[in-house]
């Protein structure tokens, strides 16, 4: 009696309501509980999925139109139509959190029962890309569980509080119950509108009945219950280096590669001393690239830039080759405003509190600056305070690193828009503040208003340079993202870099035969 | 005159000079206790020529060497090196200076205040004096330490400024209470009284009379409190609330190594083990004292 | 000089205590002339203790007058003048915690000189070692000790040293030998007994051993439950005691003699014990033990009456010098 | 009895009020703008300014305090920034877990550490003095996470013969939930099996925590046995020809046994500090870790409620030593009686 | 035969500054239904010796170095565990000086009567007590103590009662049972004089019904005077004098003792000696010799040298002084 259950370990999913989910872990359990509108490819680019068609209205690229699937169903067993999807669309921008701000304002209308009108206020070439971040909720529930009073009016909370702790959605896991920050279990969806086919699976590989999140963040105990078969799957990847050798050796263990990641250190131009160009360019070249890639070497590489080097329109940044150059270093760090007074300068950089390698980073910086007579002081605040200080320029330290897949946004020029062009909503993931640039900005704008895929890839080309000469941010090395699970489960069938598909457990399998083998 | 007044100093420090000698006698009777004196020395002296004596010093301030990750002990590495290569040696020694110093800063903060409230409330038992002073001090002792110290660091931006801050603001009750119970359980002694009557001032009796009374327990307590201090800290910085990097700092050691366990060992279990040392020490010499302190039956 | 050293007037003290009112004194009256020992005897509880710190000052009185050298000190004591707090001095009955552990004799005698300004600060030592000198301790050796390392009865011979330190008229001594062994309490009572001659002192005498009384006592006044029972000159007292507490006391001693077994009153058989003083017997309060109790004394409580010069009695049932 | 019982509550209520108090003001103190905090990064100047009001941030101190305290008589503590719930909620759920792990551990120390200290004090300066002395300075001398971790790493990695963290396996079926305490809640459910492996779980982490009291309570225990050995009454006993078992198990044991029960409850402050450090290691879905994890986190709703809620805790378990105390030992019973 | 006969004892305690040689080779004996006084200064062994006979002394840091403790010929220092027991369940009973300390404070005054009477008169089978036998056993104690009320003292703890009612439950236990030997350690020493009367007086009468031999320990001439037929005067661990109480009273020998009786305030009034110079000696390094004669008066040489043995000066007493060599 093998029980046909997955317990994986996420981020504490604090809110599962698709308004507010924004985080990594949000989206997570978003794409379990909820579907998008479109769905990512691995090519980047997106598919019908809720939506199985789309097209412009008009010719300024604000107005669009999708067309609904047909005989989709809630887990409450209704059929979603024009008006779930359009009420969940106000919703979304009236709550304005979550992953509502690229979107800006838009204004949802029904058209008939299986089409919606969705009008935008600026023209967005990639309108139907960001949709896969925007998972309808029924209507009907939300509103029969909306708690007054609330910041909404006669909405209430908008249903805030009762979506933290149920679900409302047509994805393939229905939610039993959610403790906020602590477990999500979640049992199969027998009426999903995507089907549970066999098919591409093997033949012991049967869908997983019951999925059970669990949030931890200490992989000492993350690691003891791995190895003792508590944990099925671990999609974090906060493992240490010799953890993930020592997975890698249990033949009861596997580690599976999803994508790389862009660690990025952002350097905060508006306050002292990484406005000065000159000491930012410092420290580009002072940092050692190739010692702290080194114990990442059997995972990955160290090549990177602003994106990363396996997406289309990648080009290498400066400095080039990678690695230190002292020389380089102090000549810049001379021509810097800060040149005579290095003594009284304290750098301070702050990492997301109980990442290792994200402290190793600034453990190399501060030995690297050390050599230039700069003092750095590296802290690790708690996600939080680490996340909250960058509301504001005043308040983001000088250096924050941040780990960005830039796959986690829908196409690539989402993920350089909105970190390089005015108007984000000031936190880590857009820090607006970084730069303003107004010839940056305005070659950004265009791109927005191009409906031509391939041009607006040669734009980015010819931005990644200019923006790489302001030196605005230091990017270490590319880092694997590796799922470490028991070796009975199977997936992701399909290995979509995007935040969200990947531990979409539609795509995963478990073998119950390879289960009971193991005694598991 | 002056040989008289010499003949006096003579014979004052005679005196102090045979309740040393019959201290240490004491002391040394318990040969763990001396076993106890014998490590904090040594430790204090390796804390104190830490630059000299260990083979990296530089290991201890900023300084990354990927390459050298993750070696076992050897000849070279007493205690193997670091996720990034530092030697866990010179760290764990350089540690301890830093553990010392938290507890040398919160007791210093913290004796002083408790003990001189703990003197006013003992002398002044029984009135509204004593019932302010006390109920405060049952405030601060109503939650345990480690709960207060790390609400208070959390809330202040960890380091090892504010570790200190936030453990000697709650150290002082501790104090209080103790010397509270000693001096109003002397309040009713007949010296006391004595002095009372002849017309001593209040400062007097606190500090003269009342004061050498309490010396014992204090510094018993003292030293073992040096080892709940430290303890302390490490358990904050296990937290994740200690002293910042590069900083050594034992329980941010112990915490980093156990993501490693099973593989590198050494960066977890020598630290621990210095930790371990350090309080063990601190107890036995504490007990010692306790000894040397024991009320003469004679 | 003052007719009176001291004199106590109607003197009650009584603490509230969870049990209920404690009436440790209740209600005494005594007078002492320049150069008398007043032996005031009782049993334990009887509230000998709390008369003398009453007049030392330790607690305010809860009524009655307290008058020293015809001037009242019924208050605490650090409202009292400093002079007085010199002049007025205490030796108390545990010899173990009247000095303090932690402090050198020197240290200690030094406090009340300092306090009191007596000399100059320069030849305080010398003073200090003429003090020790008179109470017969080589003043070099112990000068420089601590008091755990001398004996219980020097210890004592230490506190009296202290005491009269300021040069005081009247020393208050609460059983200062009852924790010593007769061997050393001889040499201290001797010493009492010198000095008294010598600095013309005065002394209150608290103890509870009556032939300790009879051989240092010019006085001697008995007290029970916080009333004083019988008082009387020393001879006059032992010869022909009036009140049958008295009496019981003095048959209930041990002697080691015929003679002295001879002077015992054999007749009264101690009985009982003393009761709490929460719930004093109404009435005189000894008739739940006294063996000559008539009918009236559980209702009547006796007034002091002089039966004799100097010779006070509280008693019921006392008709006459031959009354008995 | 009833009379000292209610004093001392009347005084803990008073000690607790200026517990809150100091603690409020910490929060208040400190920078950061729990508005902010409570909302999330996300939430824009605006709500953030309206929360300000709805928290009454933009009134004097003693006002804030003055709602705040209202709202806890009401029961209400706020909401927790970072669950995101009423933090009564979050104590509700988590408080039971930690409990049933400090009483079983206190159990432990209990047993093991009157064990320890009976035979070491009986048999004084006989090997097994030396040993448990031994075992008493290294026990003490140890953090409670080292012992965790070198337990867990020992027990559930290399020898497999404990589960490793958590209450129960996470896939198993937990009780439904009565007291809150896994262990008795399987067993009122009829769930033997699910019981021991709750116990089982319960072990290790127990095992941890107990450690050090052990230590210090075998300590206490071995010096009141020495003490009382040497007092005048337990020699009486022994002139009187008093049979030994009865003279150690009854005679002997009793008043060795009340600065143990003192010690005990003063401890259990460091227990419930341990407590944090160990659920940390064990993954212990329990209060401590919830308070570490709020705290990190500036949650200040949720900070001062479980600062509070450690006081009352703390306060309750010293009253109820003071009554076992009081029940054991006579003396002080007849004190208190005013008799 | 003697009843009790302490040879030679020495006993010293073992402390942090070294050896402390309390008793010097004490005699002691004791005749079956003899009362024999043992007085002695503060510090000067009385204690150690009855502790010693009793076997309770706390080792460590007691240690008895040599010497006999016979009782009716057995060696009561190289007993068997159950021997001890037995002897003290049916041979030997004891007093202590304080009341407070000598009953459990946990215990109400029943429950620890109730356990000595189950323990020593328990016997098995047949020969036990039945639980009404018990109970009425401990009143009946209580009862001939001249406690008033025994019933309702039954239920009492310690604490709850006086000095004196301590004393008497103490008393009561140690007569509940028979024993031949009391030892009765400075028993009423923190008593009222009156109270201290009473004790003693019940003490007496019980002691002459039951027939029991008494070794009582006091420093206090006068009860002696008044409890006894016999008495040893002890001075630093050694036996200095010893005769029939009313010799030894009117004239003491040694010098010791004469100026013990000298120090004694008197009834008559007729003043009090200086007492004896110096104080007790250190144990640790007591004097050579006499132990005594740093302080005498009449010090010779051989004192400095050997101990005195004892040498007789009248019927039955005999002294341990050089002055009475001849
Ligand atoms: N501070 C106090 N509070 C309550 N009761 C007190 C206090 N001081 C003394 N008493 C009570 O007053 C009564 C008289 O006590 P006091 O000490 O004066 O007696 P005493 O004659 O000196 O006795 P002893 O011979 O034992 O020294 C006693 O019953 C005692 O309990
Ligand atoms: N447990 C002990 N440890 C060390 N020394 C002790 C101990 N018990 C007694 N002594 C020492 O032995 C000596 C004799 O003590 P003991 O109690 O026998 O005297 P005592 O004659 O009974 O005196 P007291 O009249 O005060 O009861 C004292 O000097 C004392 O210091
Ligand atoms: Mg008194
Ligand atoms: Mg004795």
């Amino acid at each position: 009696a093998t029980d046909n259950v997955a317990v994986i370990n996420g981020y504490p999913v604090i809110t599962a309501d698709p308004a507010t989910a924004s985080d990594w872990y949000d989206t997570e359990a978003m794409y379990n509980l909820y579907s998008p509108m479109v769905y990512p490819t691995p090519d980047g680019s997106v598919r019908a999925h809720l939506a199985t068609s789309w097209q412009a209205v008009g010719g300024d690229l604000t107005h669009w139109r999708f067309a609904l699937r047909q005989g989709v169903l809630f887990h409450s067993g209704h059929e979603l139509t024009a008006e779930d999807v359009a009420f969940s669309m106000t919703r979304f921008i009236t709550m304005g959190r979550g992953n509502s701000g690229p979107l800006g304002k838009v204004t949802a209308t029904v058209i008939d029962r299986y089409t919606v009108d969705f009008a935008l206020e600026k023209p967005s070439a990639i309108f139907p890309e960001t949709l896969a971040l925007f998972f309808p909720v029924e209507k009907a529930v939300v509103l029969a569980n909306v708690k007054q009073p609330g910041n909404y009016g006669d909405l209430g909370d908008y249903g805030e509080d009762w979506l933290s702790t149920h679900d409302a959605g047509t994805g393939p896991y229905v939610m039993v119950t959610h403790i906020p920050g602590q477990r999500l279990d979640a049992t199969r969806f027998l009426g999903y509108f995507d089907g549970w086919s066999n098919e591409g699976w093997g033949p012991d590989e049967v869908p997983i009945e019951r999925l059970i999140f669990i949030m931890e963040t200490d992989y000492t105990s993350l690691m003891t219950l791995l190895k003792s078969g508590g944990l099925d799957l671990e999609i974090n990847g906060g493992w240490t280096v010799p953890q993930l050798t020592q997975i890698q050796s249990d033949p009861m263990l596997d580690l599976s590669y999803v994508w790389a990641q862009n660690v990025t250190v952002w350097m905060n131009s508006k306050v002292a001393p990484t406005d000065d160009e000159h000491f930012r360019k410092a420290i580009l070249y002072a940092f050692d690239y190739v010692g702290v890639v080194g114990p990442w070497e059997p995972f990955g590489n160290g090549e990177t830039g602003i994106i990363l080097p396996n997406m289309a329109g990648y080009v290498p940044i400066e400095p080039q080759p990678r690695a230190q150059n002292l020389e380089r270093a102090r000549q810049e760090l001379a021509l810097s405003k800060y040149a005579n007074n290095l003594r009284d300068i304290t750098l301070v950089y702050h990492y997301c509190g109980g990442l290792d390698f994200e402290e190793e980073v600034g453990l190399q910086l501060q030995a690297d600056m050390a050599q230039l007579g700069v003092r750095v002081e590296v802290a690790g605040p708690p996600w939080p305070q680490y996340s909250a200080e960058c509301s504001s320029a005043e308040s983001t330290p000088n250096m924050t690193i941040f780990l960005f897949a830039p796959q986690a946004f829908p196409t690539y020029d989402y993920f350089m828009y909105s970190m390089f062009s005015p108007g984000g909503l000031g936190w880590i993931f857009e820090a607006h503040w970084y730069f303003d640039d107004p010839q940056l900005i305005q070659m950004l704008d265009s791109t927005r208003a191009e409906p031509n895929a391939f041009s607006r890839l040669l734009t980015y080309e010819l931005l990644q340079p200019i923006i790489a000469d302001h030196a605005l941010a230091l990017y270490p090395y590319q880092k694997p993202t590796l799922f470490a699970h028991q070796a009975y489960i199977a997936g992701p069938l399909e290995e979509i870099a995007f935040v969200g598909p990947s531990e979409n457990m539609h795509n995963w399998r478990i073998n119950l035969v390879m289960k009971e083998a193991a005694g598991r | 005159m002056w040989q008289e007044k010499r003949a006096d100093l003579a014979a004052s420090f005679a005196l102090r000079r045979r309740g040393l000698a019959k201290g240490w006698y004491k002391f040394s009777r318990n040969p763990l206790s001396v076993v106890g004196l014998v490590v904090l020395v040594v430790i204090v002296l390796a804390t104190g020529l830490a630059s000299y004596i260990t083979p990296y010093p530089a290991h201890a301030g900023p300084y990354t060497n990927f390459k050298a990750a993750g070696q076992p002990p050897s000849w070279e590495h007493l205690f193997g090196t670091d996720r990034i290569g530092r030697d866990v040696f010179t760290r764990v020694i350089f540690g301890y200076r830093f553990s010392l110093l938290l507890g040398i800063v919160v007791l210093g903060l913290g004796v002083a205040p408790g003990v001189i409230l703990g003197l006013i409330a003992g002398y002044h038992r029984g009135t509204w004096v004593e019932t302010t002073i006390m109920r405060v001090t049952d405030v601060f002792l109503a939650v345990p330490p480690l709960v207060l110290a790390l609400a208070i660091t959390a809330m202040l931006t960890p380091s090892l400024l504010n570790e200190m801050f936030a453990i000697a603001l709650l150290w002082w009750p501790w104090y209080c209470r103790l010397v509270f119970a000693v001096s109003s359980s002397m309040r009713n002694q007949f010296f006391i009284r004595e002095a009372e009557f002849s017309g001593a001032s209040e400062a007097h009796i606190l500090f003269r009379e009342m004061l050498p009374n309490c010396l014992a327990p204090i510094l018993t307590k003292m030293t073992l409190d040096m080892g709940i201090v430290i303890l302390l800290g490490a358990s904050l910085s296990f937290v994740g609330l200690g002293a910042q990097p590069p900083t050594p700092c034992l329980g941010t050691m112990v915490a980093d190594g156990a993501k490693r366990l099973p593989g590198e060992w050494w960066s977890t279990i020598f630290p621990a083990l210095a930790i371990v040392l350090v309080i063990l020490a601190f107890n036995l010499v504490g007990d010692g004292l306790r000894d040397v302190f024991a009320v003469e039956e004679v | 000089m003052p007719e009176s050293i001291l004199s106590v007037e109607n003197l009650t003290k009584c603490f509230p205590t969870k049990q209920g009112l404690v009436r440790a004194i209740d209600g005494i009256s005594f007078v002492m002339a320049p150069g008398d020992t007043l032996g005031l005897v009782g049993e334990s509880g009887s509230g000998k203790t709390t008369t003398a710190q009453c007049i030392v000052g330790m607690y305010p009185p809860t009524s009655g007058d307290i008058l020293f050298k015809g001037e009242t000190i019924g208050a605490a004591f650090n409202r009292r003048p400093k002079h007085v707090k010199g002049d007025l001095r205490i030796v108390f009955q545990d010899p173990g915690s009247s000095l303090n552990p932690k402090r050198t004799i020197k240290q200690i005698l030094s406090v009340p000189l300092a306090v009191h300004r007596v000399g100059t600060s320069r030849d305080r030592l010398a003073r200090m070692k003429a003090l020790l000198e008179m109470v017969e301790l080589p003043a070099d050796e112990y000068l420089y000790k601590y008091p755990q390392a001398i004996g219980g009865g020097e210890k004592q011979m230490v506190a009296l040293a202290r005491a009269l330190a300021t040069n005081p008229s009247l020393v208050l001594l609460d059983e200062p030998t009852s924790a010593l062994d007769v061997s050393v309490q001889a040499k201290i009572i001797n010493l009492l007994i010198r000095l008294r001659r010598e600095l013309n002192l005065t002394y209150l005498f608290i103890t509870h051993d009556l032939s300790l009384m009879r051989n240092v006592a010019s006085r001697v006044a008995i007290m029970y439950l916080g009333k004083l029972c019988e008082i009387a000159p020393t001879v006059e007292f032992f010869e022909h005691p009036v009140h049958p507490y008295t009496k019981m006391l003095l048959s209930s001693i041990p002697v080691v003699s015929d003679e002295e077994e001879a002077l015992k009153p054999h007749k009264a058989i101690s009985k009982g014990e003393i009761p709490s003083p929460v719930n004093i017997p109404p009435g005189c309060s000894f008739h739940s033990r006294c063996s000559e109790r008539g009918d009236s004394c559980a209702e009547l409580d006796p007034e002091m009456r002089e039966i004799a010069p100097g010779h006070v009695v509280r008693c019921n049932h006392w008709c006459g010098p031959e009354g008995e | 009895m009833a009379k000292y019982i209610g004093l001392r509550l009347v005084q803990s209520i008073f000690v607790l009020f200026g517990l809150s108090l100091l603690i409020f003001s910490i929060a208040r103190v400190v920078p950061g703008d729990p508005a902010r905090a409570a909302l999330g990064f996300l939430a824009s100047q605006d709500q953030v300014q309206q929360m300000r009001v709805e928290m009454h941030l933009d009134k004097p101190f003693p006002v804030q305090y003055y709602y705040w305290i209202r709202n806890v008589m009401h029961g209400d503590l706020g909401k927790s920034s970072y669950t995101r719930r009423p933090v009564t909620t979050d104590l509700a759920q988590y408080i039971p877990a930690t409990l049933e792990l400090i009483l079983f551990a206190t159990l432990i120390s209990l047993v093991f550490g009157q064990i320890m200290g009976i035979l070491a004090g009986y048999f004084r300066n006989s090997w097994f003095d030396g040993l448990s002395r031994l075992v008493s300075y290294l026990g003490i001398a140890t953090p409670s996470f080292v012992i965790a971790i070198l337990l867990m790493f020992l027990f559930s990695q290399v020898f497999r013969l404990a589960p490793s963290v958590g209450r129960l396996p996470i896939m198993m079926q937990p009780p439904p939930t009565v007291t809150g305490f896994m262990v008795l809640d399987s067993l009122l459910a009829g769930q033997v099996k699910t019981a021991l492996v709750a116990l089982n779980h319960l072990l290790l982490p127990a095992f941890s925590l107990a450690v050090i009291h052990i230590a210090q309570e075998g300590r206490i225990t071995r010096s009141s046995i020495v003490e009382n050995l040497n007092k005048d009454y337990i020699t009486m006993h022994r002139v009187h020809g008093i049979r030994t078992s009865r003279l150690v198990f009854k005679y002997l044991l009793r008043p060795s046994i009340i600065p143990t029960i003192t010690v005990m409850g003063l401890d259990f402050a460091f227990l419930m500090s341990n407590a944090f450090l160990v659920e940390l290691v064990y993954m212990w879905p329990g209060f401590s870790r919830y308070a570490v994890t709020t705290m990190l986190n500036k949650d200040l709703n949720a900070m001062v409620a479980v600062v509070v809620v450690m006081g009352v805790t703390f306060a309750l378990v010293n009253l109820a030593v003071d009554i076992i105390i009081s029940f054991l030992d006579p003396t002080i019973r007849i004190q208190r009686r005013g008799g | 035969m003697a009843l009790l006969e302490v040879k030679d004892l020495c006993v010293g305690y073992r402390i942090f500054e070294g050896h402390l040689r309390v008793l010097n080779r004490a005699r002691l004996e004791v005749d079956s239904g003899e009362r024999v006084g043992l007085v002695g200064e503060t510090g000067c062994g009385k204690t150690t010796t009855v502790k010693s006979i009793l076997r309770v002394l706390p080792t460590p840091p007691a240690e008895v170095a040599s010497g006999e403790i016979l009782y009716r010929g057995a060696d009561i220092l190289r007993m068997s565990h159950r021997g001890i027991r037995d002897l003290r369940r049916r041979e030997m009973t004891a007093i202590f000086q304080d009341p407070l300390q000598s009953l459990n404070p946990m215990f109400t005054v029943g429950t620890q009567l109730r356990d000595i009477l189950k323990d020593s008169m328990g016997g098995r089978g047949r020969g036990r007590l039945s639980r009404r036998e018990i109970e009425a056993r401990c009143i009946a104690a209580l009862h001939e103590t001249g406690m008033p009320d025994p019933e309702r003292i039954m239920h009492n703890y310690p604490s709850q009662l006086s000095g004196g009612m301590r004393q008497r439950v103490c008393i009561a236990e140690a007569l509940s049972r028979e024993a031949q030997l009391l030892l009765a350690d400075e028993p009423t020493t923190n008593l009222d004089v009156t109270i201290q009367d009473q004790i003693l007086r019940k003490l007496d009468e019980l002691v002459d019904e039951k027939g029991t031999s008494v070794l009582i320990i006091t420093h206090s001439m006068g009860v002696v005077r008044d409890l006894t037929q016999r008495m040893y005067i002890m001075y630093a661990g050694t036996m200095v004098e010893t005769g029939r109480t009313k010799d030894l009273l009117a004239a003491p020998r040694h010098p010791y003792t004469q100026g013990l009786m000298e120090s004694v305030p008197r009834l008559t009034g007729v003043g009090i000696s200086d007492g004896i110079p110096g104080r007790i000696p250190n144990y640790l390094d007591p004097p050579s010799g006499c132990r005594f004669h740093p302080r005498c008066v009449h010090v010779m040489p051989v004192c400095k040298e050997t101990a005195p043995e004892f040498f007789s000066v009248g019927e039955g007493h005999v002294v341990a002084c050089y002055l009475y060599r001849s």
